[in-house]
């Protein structure tokens, strides 16, 4: 795994750590993320998989830990009780290298579908209207959400809103994109067609970090596959292994109920 | 004394007058908006039709408007009213307090009536056909089991209409009550200090809309009393 | 139930209100008590002044008893129409238009009124001296009338609730005179407030103003009438009237 | 009623009532938009950044706009030093000027006050969703809490500006010849209770009524995205009729 390379890898994190009072979530988690890999976090809930996720683009502010995207350290300092970034421009130019997938989708209600694909890249990076709308609209037709560019969110299905976001996540042309749970608010049904597309996205070679609870697709379509237990990584490693031969007894505890 | 504190405390003593209005009005605009809020769902389209426009005029004109049309035309109106109906030997004195207690409870009544029907439509249905599923008359089950719900439900409605009612006395000022505000005009003009009087005048009020605001939280807290967990 | 209930409410007003009319021999006397030192109120609440004394040694005389209450001067006329009060007593001209709504008894005093500016500002009363100006005037007055009457369109007219708000705005600068009875002036200049101001024109003459101020009565009310007649040429001719004007003004405005 | 009297009457009530509107729409404008950095502010976790304007909007919604308006006309007058001043000769010493800022002030507090609460049901996901693509503060209030804050206040708006427009009868108590101030006129000129007050009512009505259509308008154009869909009315080219579940085919 720790392979060395001449090019400076998408996303590197290490030792990041957390608390949320008295309660420790993450005990120092490594990652390092090659480019096309797919690694599947899972773990049973509460194991902070989520929070190690929204610690990685700083939604929740890591206590302690590096981030390095594409090499590039984001930049921390002290404050009191913990840390904060150092510059707020440069943790939003990463920010738009690192898409996120929320499980609760959190499109712009007020936008429709396009808008919420096309308004991200038109303002954040700069990009022309036109320019946004055409991208965007490649972008909803790849995911099966073209004729259905000009609905709210709320007049669309869940699985349509997720499809949508992957859309949006997608416009940011991201190097690492970032998927938190991104099929548990969705009826059973439309479940399927959510993962379908993001099995396309890791056939395409996208670099992706799926917090999941779909073991059928952390063992079928993940590259890598990281188990965590109270915050701390008990395995890691191509599901092949992490499936077929588990070493600790929690993660052979886990699967057994999972499936 | 003191001219400060001689002045200083008349306006206290005209406190003593806007609380009487406070106190006269909330029955007048409770009643009125049951009333008004018993006809807006009644089945009989009158009712309904009188009840909606007394609630649309009277919500659209200026509160200072109505004290007017009441404190200078109330009397005329209601005296030819009573000769009408029988009984021209009684004589309504329109003094500022009776016209103001008039004037806003009507205004009151109107908005209290958008309030309580709002309360009476978010009281489940199921909670009145379990009422009467248990053999409870009609008037049981509006006294035991819808009433208090509404009662509940209205209550921040009904909150945010002290607020009003309370500011809005300093209205009646204008056509002579011997309010605070009237008082702390009059101080004004006669001291010279109309901002030091005003400003006093001001601080009354506040004092009494945040004590209003400390009740209606309480009132709101027993209320809930049921809802809450242990 | 409904209808009960608004009987209630009903019969429960008309308690509140109806009190006051049982003792007839009480006569309710308005006035607007902004009006130093005619009528004000004074710390402690009470209606004061010159009219107040004169109208109580009025009443005496008459033999009857009188109560006082403060009402805004406009809403005078009404309320007395809609006998919430039995008589006016608040420097109010006896004029024709007035007579077409109430009656009066005859003047227990009369005072000619003026405008009023800063010391050192004359006024001119053509259309030309006046253009433009902002002057403040007791909404509901004859001083109303007056400017309507004759200089509608030339000066800008501003109506004020009280003449203490006039005062407090001449002194704020807002207006450029006022027009006001002259003995209100004079009062007014020897106070802090009014030290700086002083008549600015000669007494206006004009029927609008009206012959001297009466008692305002219903129409037809003969017997009050009557006592009031009584009761104001009683006071004329002993010299009450003549004292309590030396005792507010220091100087006598029946010469 | 004695139609002769309003017919006399009519023209300067008609006159009123386009002051009452002056009154209305300028403070309305001002406050709404200074609401919403004080909002912003109001809505603040720092206890120093939202003091401020809470203790604002604590005390204009807790007084009278009476006192409010009698503080600015007359309580001003109380300080020589400034009826000295460029302020008074340019702005204060005008009633119409003095209403309006009365107006401003008391309007902003309770603007504030409703932009405040919508801000605060701004679905905490699409903040984050915002700020997860990149966005700055400035740029997430733009184009995210924003506009959802207006979709959420916009009912209980137009009921502030009806409130505001009654709110404007209170400028004839300090000599501003709006509507009210046209009918007291008359009416203590001609002593007729009825016709006066009653046609001015009626003039309020007509504002109330036009006002809230136009804000009922505005409320149903800003609100596609919470009704359901209709057909929009345009034929999907075929090539994006592919079937959404299969489009993006991949093996699965």
């Amino acid at each position: 795994m720790a392979e060395t390379t001449a090019a400076p890898l998408p996303l590197e994190i290490a030792g990041m750590r957390k608390r949320f009072g008295a309660l420790e979530v993450l005990k120092g988690i490594d990652l390092q993320a090659r480019k096309g890999d797919v690694i599947s976090i899972i773990g049973s809930s509460g194991s902070g998989k989520s929070t190690f996720l929204r610690c990685i683009n700083l939604l929740e502010t890591p206590d302690a830990g590096e981030v390095r995207v594409h090499g590039e350290l984001i930049r921390m300092r002290r404050r009191a009780g913990g840390q904060e970034p150092a510059s707020a421009a440069q943790l939003r130019r990463i920010r738009t290298k690192l898409s996120m997938v929320f499980q609760s989708f959190n499109l712009w209600s007020h936008m429709t579908v396009l808008d919420n694909v096309a308004v991200p890249p038109q303002q954040v990076l700069g990009k022309s209207r036109a320019e946004a709308v055409k991208a965007a609209e490649a972008l909803l037709q790849r995911v099966g959400m073209y004729e259905r560019r000009h609905y709210y969110p709320s007049q669309i299905s869940g699985g349509q809103q997720q499809r949508a976001a992957i859309a949006r996540a997608l416009a940011m042309a991201p190097e690492v994109m970032l998927f938190d749970e991104p099929t548990s608010a969705l009826d059973p049904e439309l479940v399927g067609e959510v993962l379908k597309v993001m099995a396309s996205l890791a056939e395409e070679g996208r670099t992706m970090l799926v917090v999941t609870h779909e073991m059928g697709f952390a063992r079928e379509v993940s590259s890598q596959v990281m188990f965590l237990h109270q915050g701390s990584v008990e395995e890691f490693g191509p599901p092949a292994s992490v499936f077929a031969a588990p070493k600790s007894d929690r993660l052979k505890q886990f699967i057994s109920r999972s499936f | 004394m003191d001219p400060f504190w001689s002045y200083g405390l008349m306006i206290a003593g005209g406190a003593g007058w806007t609380l009487a209005l406070i106190i006269a009005v909330i029955p007048v605009g409770i009643v009125l908006g049951l009333l008004g809020a018993a006809a807006k769902l009644s089945s009989w389209r009158l009712l309904r039709f009188l009840a909606e426009s007394y609630t649309t005029f009277i919500r659209a004109m200026p509160e200072l408007l109505v004290i007017f049309l009441v404190f200078f035309g109330g009397a005329r109106a209601f005296n030819w009213l009573l000769a009408g109906i029988g009984f021209p030997e009684i004589q309504i004195d329109f003094n500022p307090f009776v016209a103001g207690v008039i004037a806003l409870g009507v205004v009151q009544g109107a908005f209290a009536t958008e309030v309580f029907r709002a309360a009476l439509l978010a009281v489940p249905v199921g909670q009145t056909e379990a009422a009467q599923a248990c053999g409870f008359t009609r008037w049981q089950t509006f006294r035991f089991v819808t009433l208090p719900q509404v009662w509940r439900l209205a209550l921040p409605g009904l909150g945010n209409l002290l607020q009003i009612l309370i500011k809005d006395t300093a209205l009646i000022s204008v056509v002579g009550l011997a309010d605070i505000m009237r008082n702390a005009q009059i101080a004004a003009g006669a001291t010279k200090q109309p901002f030091t009087f005003l400003l006093l005048a001001a601080a009354v009020y506040l004092l009494f809309t945040t004590v209003a605001t400390a009740v209606m939280m309480l009132l709101e807290r027993r209320a809930n009393h049921a809802w809450r967990r242990a | 139930m409904k209808k009960s209930l608004f009987g209630f409410a009903a019969a429960s007003i008309i308690a509140l209100s109806a009190a006051a009319h049982a003792a007839p021999k009480e006569v309710r006397i308005g006035t607007e008590a902004a009006y130093a030192p005619f009528e004000f109120v004074d710390p402690s609440g009470k209606i004061v002044g010159f009219e107040v004394e004169l109208g109580d040694a009025i009443c005496a005389a008459a033999e009857l008893k009188c109560v006082w209450s403060n009402v805004p001067f406009d809403a005078l006329i009404p309320q007395l129409m809609e006998k919430k009060i039995d008589g006016i007593m608040s420097s109010m001209s006896i004029t024709e238009k007035r007579r077409k709504s109430i009656d009066f008894t005859s003047k227990y005093f009369q005072v000619p009124n003026a405008f009023v500016a800063k010391k050192g500002t004359a006024i001119e009363l053509t259309k030309e001296g006046l253009k433009g100006k902002k002057v403040g005037v007791q909404s509901g007055t004859t001083n109303a009338d007056y400017l309507k009457k004759y200089f509608d369109g030339v000066v800008e007219v501003v109506r004020y609730q009280t003449q203490e708000e006039v005062n407090m705005d001449l002194v704020n600068g807002r207006l450029d005179a006022m027009v006001v009875d002259s003995v209100i002036g004079t009062e007014w200049f020897k106070t802090d407030q009014g030290k700086d101001y002083a008549l600015a024109s000669p007494m206006l003459k004009d029927p609008v103003f009206g012959e001297g101020v009466g008692v305002g009565l219903r129409k037809g009310e003969t017997e009050l009438k009557a006592a009031f007649e009584k009761g104001v040429s009683k006071v004329l001719a002993d010299g009450t009237a003549q004292k309590l004007s030396l005792k507010w003004f220091g100087v006598d405005i029946y010469k | 009623m004695d139609f002769e009297l309003i017919a006399e009457a009519w023209p300067d009530l008609l006159k009123g009532a386009g002051l009452t509107l002056q009154l209305l729409i300028l403070p309305l404008a001002v406050a709404t938009i200074l609401s919403v950095p004080l909002a912003i502010a109001r809505s603040s976790s720092r206890f120093w950044v939202r003091i401020g304007p809470a203790a604002y909007t604590f005390v204009f919604r807790g007084t009278p706009l009476l006192v409010q308006i009698f503080l600015i006309y007359y309580g001003i007058g109380q300080f020589e030093s400034l009826r000295d001043g460029f302020l008074w000769h340019n702005i204060l010493s005008n009633a119409y000027w003095c209403a309006m800022i009365a107006f401003t002030l008391n309007n902003l507090a309770y603007i504030t006050e409703l932009m405040r609460g919508g801000i605060q049901t701004v679905p905490q996901g699409e903040v984050e969703a915002a700020r997860a693509y990149g966005m700055s503060a400035f740029q997430t209030y733009r184009l995210v809490i924003l506009p959802r804050m207006w979709r959420t206040i916009l009912p209980a708006y137009s009921n502030e500006v009806v409130f505001s427009l009654k709110a404007t009868s209170l400028a004839s108590v300090v000599t501003v010849l709006d509507l009210t101030g046209q009918a007291k006129v008359y009416y203590s000129q001609y002593y007729e209770p009825y016709d006066f007050f009653i046609a001015a009512g009626f003039l309020y009505l007509v504002m109330v009524f036009v006002i809230t259509r136009i804000l009922k308008v505005i409320e149903w154009l800003l609100g596609a995205d919470r009704r359901p869909v209709k057909h929009r009315g345009e034929t999907p080219a075929a090539a994006d009729v592919a079937d959404p579940a299969t489009g993006p085919a991949g093996p699965a």
